[in-house]
């Protein structure tokens, strides 16, 4: 999955070639090849940047803007619920102008907006990675029916419409479960729903990978020493598949925030009033938008320049850790 | 049994828009005022101001041309086309193209007056149990067969077999059958001919006798509802009639296909002279469906078409156009109060606001004007409300319970209320919401008025089709999920106090399931309120019991008026004889023609 | 040959059957359980329990799960009967009920929708196949020059920006600054094609953006690998000009995986390209299964469900067996 | 090839190029050198490198992986992709003209034509879509305006000529449907298929087994005599070359370390990469595995090329050739007529070690 799927979280791309780990060294070159690459560095930063702004966020607004969620009224024009003033309100106080309707401060709520963007795509990411390194482990490394089950399964779950299921599942998730309720369940379930799709493009590659480890001298010498099938597949295959899974996790996580995206912008992401970028873009789209184009571009550029990052940074770790699937 | 409260749905299951029941009218000046009347702020004068910009009371482009193309649009298809099922204002409104009843409303802007259409005339009823209705000459089918008392009992008689006729309003059922014996429906009657519900009577084929189990001033306004369109039971197809209903009214189905194109032409068989309602100006009608809402609008502005059908007035890019140009807002739109009120339901039952004090500082902390920008603003969203009956009705009249100034509530009230109620540091609850629409920006902005005065809300979301069928309307629900508030919306299914107030107040009407007394109010004032009001004949009476009601109900703080709604509604430069009627809470579509 | 699309077809076969299975647990069972009762949300605002029984029988929710699936499985292949005791209507095949909002067979629904949905499909599969294959072949020669790097960055910024920000932005320019296409909405084929084409180029343009991206990524980095294969060195040594070396023995090969991803990604699209339509508010299979979803009118969504899956794995089917008349090696013999 | 920014061309004006007179080399090579800047420096991959081949006769050229042989074959068929990554400087004449300064369309012209190449693998190097026919019939349509039927009659010969059985039928197989052995005639088929007079064969038999191998190196020897080619045979294996070539070029880090007549320089060796060679051949009795295994230490990078001769690092006898050997690159000359050598130790000292140390291991 080296691009983000876009209309539908279906795999677009074939699964990528394979990395062949070649031990220590592997981190070291490739750690040298990227700090070569310019933008994936650039990237690095601004996304180290970025998670410092989504986690000091409250010292950021406290210091620039206005609390995300305090509604201005008095900013607009009563009669038709639009900022007053051109580019919605822009002003040394409100540096993105204001929403419509109510008057939140454009520059808090996107700030706030990495926040939840990040938080969900990250945790997604991080379950897609667990199901889908264990699960292709499983699969490659035991075979026979559990392969066939879990391929089936892998199968499955790239032959439903995912964007769909995704949103119906949200829907009839209750607003108590799990031991969970308001915005850590909501953020429980999304991320539960990305990951669950996701899952699959991580579970291929490790299958890929542990299926060609599998016949290899080291491994066939640790099962010779009487090492079980848990020692061996967290020992001597984890260690294995660690760089090509990083890859690809990277890759996976602009996929996920776009996925985040999209299901707030369908309405079924966080709760109100907590600011998402999908969420501003769903607002704008309502019209808004045309009267005046900053409440789309806000979210939209801080979606764009996040997703941007992550692709670039992780073109440059696939360059960098499997130079075959590069240029 | 009571069976269906009486409303015109709205939204539940319609689509994007949100709300179907739309909007126009406020004859008397949408709004008057309550928000003006305690200290008035440059929001809610300006909204008066705006108001009477609007149509209200006003005929626009008066013609009597006949002939042409009326077009019609509409994102969505109507639930059915069969008279007895819809329950969609916009499409009763269609109905009167192919529809006709005993009486019906007044072709005359703003409040309208019921008038015989099938019946010579509407009746009176002194016990207000038995009425009496004489069928006219010449009235016929669209397939030349006259019209009799017994096609009008025959449909009646339809509403009753809910297993295959359902989705309408149930008013017949709950006046007309008798609880011991309950009738099953034409569908089941053992009568050969059908006709076996006792408690209406066709002595002969001109007159039509109901006997009311109990007494009902607004009857004859059941009458005017589409469910009483006369059906010939050997064209009845029972749950497939919806696709090929017998026309009674000027014009006929040409052609249907659901959710893509419906198209009128003229029944031949009207006889102009037994309606004294239709117009009847265009030879033909296309109702085109299935369409985007900013589609919509711009084709209305392009005049490739004539006018929505949903009437919930245009969508934010169109109504910034039409505000910044004066002409386009004079000649081509009105912008009146539909009828429609949108409230917040304080739920009595669930702690803490079991307390009064706790439900007056809700009363006193919401920011009305934040409602009404969520809404839309002044003109595309409405007017500040302080009574739940709204400006359209018959007996409304204006009062403020909650004064604040300038209708963004009062914190320093509020919070006395609150330690009134024992929670001074205010608490945590969790306040219902559609997931569609402007309700959730409603949502917010109660979110952040009850901010200040330390009382934490948590939203919770529902898609539209539950919400009132489960997440609000089943108090287990409601007590089990701890939903403190929720957002909520009525519209009358026709224009009267009782409509309005007596399924949404009534104390004996809270049902285990659709129940839609969501706050689960039981004042005696209010229960005694609807039961003498709807009993009684004199109009300075029914005037003073429905204005004591509708205080005791807001006086209660268990149902919060925020907006009365507003639509501004975009016609195309060719069509005539646009005018807001409160009967559907929109133009009346049975009087367009189109010129050009 | 004909024994493997055999198998790949039972294979189809089963998977839609497990996703049906999945979606009629995800949209009948689980919101049952939760304590949504579908023939409340059939009967409508505030239905009496009569009204709720007549539908619970109509339905046949009152029968077990297996049985409610089974009417539906056979509903589809051989059409069935809704019998509420009085009323018995016939759903002819293939029948995935009735929509719980306006009562319509959702089969009328879906095709409805589907010129839509395969209009704004396949125009944009035209563009992006064109437009991402040539360009991913000319970067691939061009390795490294100018045209190979302005194209990575297009490509990237393609990847990286979502449907629903591209498809504001184009409407907000082309609808409302520049009054190119004044309105944008769908107009049918058969109505008026010039009008259908013109009021599309907005939607084929959002969509194929980001395929087109991938598809140039795609395809530069396949070809990238066939010119490095043996049997491409082998083409030059026998004196073949460039263009065929490149548009012949390595485009070919370097196709056959993009034929591959090609197919799967029409049949997802085939489903209806949810973002898209709803962005521009065309009335496809994604946007009316969106509205389905909202209104949990779960016939519609179930139906819209199987659909997609159907065409998805359809082109799965389809993919496999192209693959192997594409490439010999895999062809079974 | 389509490449116009190459910045390596000579600067020398292309002459028109004279036809050589007969007896003259048909290839001759001068001072090739061919290098690659890659991320991680520059690769010289051949280093002045000078040999020529006459028609009607066989060089072998030999040398471990790495030690630039392909890249030299690619270097003669002109397919480098010259641009910024590869520079190639020096001459190569094919039948005297020029091919380094050459348009890239005129060396197109003469590829499959006059000179042609067979490829080590042939599995690899057959195009896996196409049927074995079709890229037989390509090769020849490309440089003969005939019909496709004429064409195909032509690929039927062809497939006959290197011993495919019922080649009719054949012709229209998947590459993948033939045995390796098959494939790599189906191979020399395609190459020949103009009558080329240069036939260069890169490893043509390593991928197959010892007989397979016979079988190709007697045919390639029957197809010599047929259209009087020069061949260039690239191989690791002593053994090939003893059996096939006249000539014998040993290649070392990019570079010439030995040139000769066969006989001459397996009989009078006097590099110590050579023995090396001929040490592994000999004791392993031509098993291809581990061939050369017996020379210690592995081959240089080609980014950072030992200074003075390349092997000094590997060299046994480094000691002897006193200090020149690590500072100045040897000259590959003449110590008997025809017989070239690179090597810093002294002749008699060379001829010594053959005597004493090497020829009683082989």
């Amino acid at each position: 999955m080296t691009a983000p799927p876009g209309e539908m979280m279906v795999e677009s791309v074939a699964a990528p070639a394979v990395v062949q780990p070649e031990g220590r060294s592997l981190w070291r070159s490739g750690w040298i090849r990227l700090r070569r690459d310019k933008p994936a560095m650039i990237s690095g930063v601004f996304l180290i940047l970025l998670a410092l702004i989504a986690i000091f966020a409250p010292v950021m607004v406290s210091l620039l803007g206005h609390p995300p969620n305090e509604p201005h009224y008095d900013l607009l024009d009563p009669n038709t619920a639009a900022p007053r003033g051109r580019f919605g309100g822009m002003s040394w106080h409100y540096l993105l102008g204001v929403e419509p309707v109510n008057g939140r401060d454009i520059f808090s709520r996107t700030v706030y907006g990495a926040r939840v963007s990040l938080l969900v795509a990250l945790l997604a990411t991080a379950t897609a990675v667990i199901i889908g390194t264990v699960l292709g482990m499983l699969a490659g490394y035991l075979g026979g029916l559990w392969d066939t089950i879990i391929a089936r399964l892998m199968d499955l779950l790239l032959s439903v419409p995912s964007v769909l299921f995704a949103i119906a599942i949200v829907a009839v998730i209750p607003n108590k479960a799990f031991g969970l309720s308001g915005s850590g369940l909501r953020i429980g379930v999304l991320v539960f729903v990305i990951g669950i799709f996701a899952w699959p493009y991580i579970g291929r590659i490790v299958r890929g990978q542990v299926l060609s480890l599998r016949e290899r001298e080291f491994i066939e010498a640790s099962r010779s020493l009487g090492a079980g099938t848990f020692t061996v597949m967290f020992r001597e295959l984890l260690p294995n598949v660690a760089a090509p899974v990083l890859v690809y996790a990277t890759l996976l996580i602009p996929t996920n925030i776009l996925n985040e995206a999209a299901l707030s912008y369908l309405g079924v992401g966080v709760r109100p009033p907590t600011a998402s970028w999908g969420d501003s873009l769903a607002v704008a789209s309502h019209g808004w938008y045309s009267i005046e184009p900053i409440f789309m571009l806000a979210p939209g550029l801080a979606i764009f320049a996040t997703v941007l990052a992550f692709n670039l940074l992780g073109d440059g770790l696939r360059d960098a850790f499997d130079p075959r699937g590069g240029r | 049994m009571k069976r269906r409260a009486n409303l015109i749905r709205m939204g539940a299951l319609a689509a994007a828009a949100g709300l179907v029941l739309a909007a126009c009218g406020g004859s008397s000046g949408g709004g008057g005022s309550s928000g003006g009347s305690n200290g008035t702020s440059s929001g809610s004068s300006s909204s008066n101001g705006t108001s009477s910009a609007g149509a209200s009371d006003a005929l626009l482009h008066p013609s009597d041309k006949s002939g042409g193309t009326l077009r019609a649009l509409n994102d969505s298809d109507c639930d059915y086309w069969d008279p007895a099922r819809t329950y969609y204002a916009n499409c009763w409104d269609q109905q009167r193209w192919i529809s006709r009843q005993l009486v019906t409303y007044s072709p005359q802007p703003g409040t309208p007056k019921l008038t015989g259409d099938l019946a010579t005339a509407v009746p009176t009823s002194s016990d207000l149990k038995t009425w009496t209705y004489t069928l006219k000459d010449g009235i016929t089918f669209a397939d030349g067969t006259p019209i009799t008392s017994k096609d009008i009992k025959y449909a009646v008689e339809r509403v009753f077999a809910t297993d295959v006729i359902n989705g309408g309003p149930t008013y017949l059922i709950d006046y007309l059958d008798d609880p011991s014996a309950p009738y099953p429906g034409p569908y089941k009657d053992t009568d050969p001919n059908k006709l076996g519900l006792k408690s209406v009577e066709t002595p002969d084929d001109k007159t039509i006798t109901f006997h009311l189990n109990k007494p009902f001033a607004d009857w004859n306004f059941v009458m005017a509802l589409p469910g009483v369109t006369p059906v010939p039971k050997a064209k009845d197809t029972g749950a497939n009639y919806t696709f090929k209903p017998v026309s009674s009214g000027p014009y006929q189905i040409e052609k249907y296909t659901p959710n893509k194109i419906i198209t009128f032409v003229r029944n031949p068989h009207w006889d102009p002279k037994t309606d004294t309602v239709n117009k009847a100006l265009p030879d033909r009608i296309e109702v085109t469906m299935g369409l985007d809402l900013d589609d919509v609008d711009n084709r209305l502005l392009a005049n490739s078409a004539d006018f929505y059908v949903g009437q919930t007035g245009v969508q934010i890019s169109a109504q910034n156009k039409i505000l910044g140009d004066p002409s386009l807002r004079k000649d081509r739109t009105t912008n009146d109060v539909t009828g429609f009120i949108r409230y917040l339901s304080v739920m009595t039952q669930v702690k803490p606001f079991d307390n009064v004090h706790c439900r007056n500082a809700v009363a006193y902390a919401l920011d009305k004007t934040a409602q009404q920008l969520a809404r839309g603003g002044p003109v595309g969203g409405g007017a500040v409300a302080t009574t739940m009956l709204t400006p359209p009705l018959k007996y409304y009249k204006s009062f403020d319970l909650f004064p604040t100034a300038g209708s963004k509530g009062d914190v320093a009230k509020a919070k006395q209320e609150l330690t009134a109620c024992g929670q001074p540091n205010g608490f945590s609850t969790t306040l219902a919401s559609r997931s569609n629409g402007k309700e959730v920006a409603q949502a917010e902005a109660v979110q952040a008025s009850l901010a200040k005065i330390g009382v934490k809300v948590t939203i919770n979301k529902s898609a539209p089709s539950q919400y009132f069928s489960s997440t609000i309307g089943i108090p287990a629900n409601v007590h089990k999920n701890g939903i403190g508030l929720a957002m909520a919306a009525w519209g009358p299914d026709w224009p009267t106090p009782y409509a309005m107030l007596s399924s949404i107040v009534d104390g004996r009407k809270i049902l285990p399931a659709g129940n839609s007394n969501y706050a689960e109010l039981n004042d005696p004032a209010v229960n005694s309120g609807l039961d003498d009001g709807i009993a009684t004949t004199d109009e300075a009476k029914a005037q003073r019991i429905w204005t004591d009601t509708d205080k005791a109900v807001v006086k209660s703080a268990a149902y919060i008026p925020l907006v009365y709604d507003k639509a501004l509604n975009l016609f195309s430069d060719r069509t005539t004889n646009i005018y807001f009627t409160s009967a559907y809470g929109m133009a009346d579509f049975a009087q367009f023609g189109v010129v050009k | 040959m004909a024994r493997f699309i055999l198998g790949r077809l039972i294979g189809g076969i089963v998977i839609l059957w497990l996703v049906s299975v999945l979606a009629f647990v995800l949209f009948f069972v689980v919101p049952k359980a939760l304590g949504n009762n579908p023939a409340v949300l059939f009967a409508g605002r505030s239905p009496d329990p009569a009204t709720i029984a007549g539908v619970t029988r109509k339905l046949g929710l009152d029968r077990s799960y297996v049985d409610q699936y089974w009417d539906f499985l056979r509903g589809v292949f051989v059409g069935r009967h809704f019998d509420s005791g009085s009323d018995r209507s016939w759903c002819p095949a293939p029948c995935l009920g009735y929509s719980f909002r306006n009562d319509q067979p959702v089969w009328s629904e879906i095709v409805d929708a589907l010129p839509v949905t395969a209009s704004l499909s396949i125009g944009a599969a035209v563009l992006f196949l064109v437009v991402g294959v040539s360009t991913g072949v000319i970067s691939a020669v061009r390795r490294g020059g100018l045209f190979d790097r302005i194209a990575a960055a297009v490509s990237l910024a393609g990847v990286s920006l979502p449907v629903y920000f591209t498809g504001l932005l184009l409407l907000l320019l082309v609808s409302y600054k520049w009054h190119i296409i004044d309105n944008v909405h769908y107009v049918d084929f058969t109505h008026n094609p010039a009008l259908w084409a013109w009021n599309l180029i907005p939607a084929w343009l959002v969509l194929s953006l980001l395929y087109t991206a991938n598809y140039q990524r795609l395809t530069r980095a396949s070809m990238i690998e066939t010119l490095g294969e043996d049997y491409v060195r082998t083409a030059r040594a026998k004196g073949l000009r460039e263009r065929t070396v490149i548009g012949k023995h390595a485009l070919r090969p370097a196709l056959t995986p993009i034929v591959t991803i090609f197919g799967l990604d029409l049949g997802v699209l085939f489903g209806g390209a949810i973002l898209t339509e709803h962005t521009f508010g065309f009335r496809g299979l994604g946007a009316i299964s969106i509205d389905a979803v909202n209104t949990q009118d779960l016939p519609v969504t179930m139906g819209v469900t199987l659909f997609a899956a159907f065409f998805i794995i359809l082109a799965n089917v389809l993919v496999d067996v192209t693959y192997a008349f594409i490439d010999p090696r895999v062809r079974p013999s | 090839m389509t490449d116009t920014t190459s910045t390596t061309e000579a600067p020398t004006p292309a002459t028109a190029p004279a036809p050589a007179p007969s007896g003259t080399p048909f290839l001759e090579v001068r001072d090739l050198t061919v290098s690659f800047r890659t991320d991680d420096g520059v690769v010289h991959a051949v280093d002045r490198l000078s040999f020529s081949v006459e028609r009607g006769r066989t060089l072998g050229i030999v040398g471990e992986s790495g030690s630039g042989k392909s890249v030299t074959s690619l270097a003669i068929m002109g397919l480098h992709r010259r641009g910024r990554r590869v520079s190639i400087a020096g001459e190569i004449r094919l039948d005297g003209e020029d091919l380094v300064t050459a348009p890239a369309e005129r060396v197109r012209g003469l590829r499959g034509r006059r000179m042609a190449m067979i490829f080590q693998d042939p599995l690899s190097s057959m195009h896996p879509q196409f049927t074995v026919g079709d890229q037989i019939v390509e090769a020849y349509r490309v440089h003969n305006r005939v019909s496709k039927a004429a064409a195909r009659r032509r690929a039927t010969e062809l497939l006959d000529l290197v011993g495919i059985p019922e080649p009719a039928r054949r012709l229209d197989d998947y590459p993948h449907q033939f045995s390796g052995g098959m494939r790599q005639r189906a191979m020399i088929a395609m190459a020949v298929s103009c009558n080329p007079e240069l036939l260069i064969a890169d490893e043509p038999t390593t991928a197959l087994d010892v007989t397979v191998q016979a079988q190709i190196l007697d045919l390639m020897r029957e197809l010599q005599k047929e259209f009087n080619s020069a061949i260039v045979i690239i191989t690791h294996e002593l053994g090939v070359v003893a059996e096939i070539s006249h000539d014998i070029l040993v290649m070392y880090a990019g570079q010439a370390m030995e040139y000769g007549g066969v006989e001459e320089v397996f009989a009078h060796a006097e590099h110590p990469y050579t023995w090396g060679l001929l040490q592994s051949i000999t004791r392993l009795d031509r098993q291809l595995e581990t061939t050369l295994r017996t020379i210690p230490g592995s081959p240089p990078s080609l980014i950072n090329v030992p200074p003075g001769c390349p092997f000094h690092p590997r060299c046994t006898y480094r000691e002897l050739a006193g200090p020149a050997t690590s500072t100045t690159r040897p000259p590959l000359a003449e110590t008997s007529p025809g017989h070239r050598v690179a090597c810093h130790l002294p002749v008699a000292e060379r001829r010594r070690l053959l005597r004493e140390e090497v020829l009683p291991t082989l």
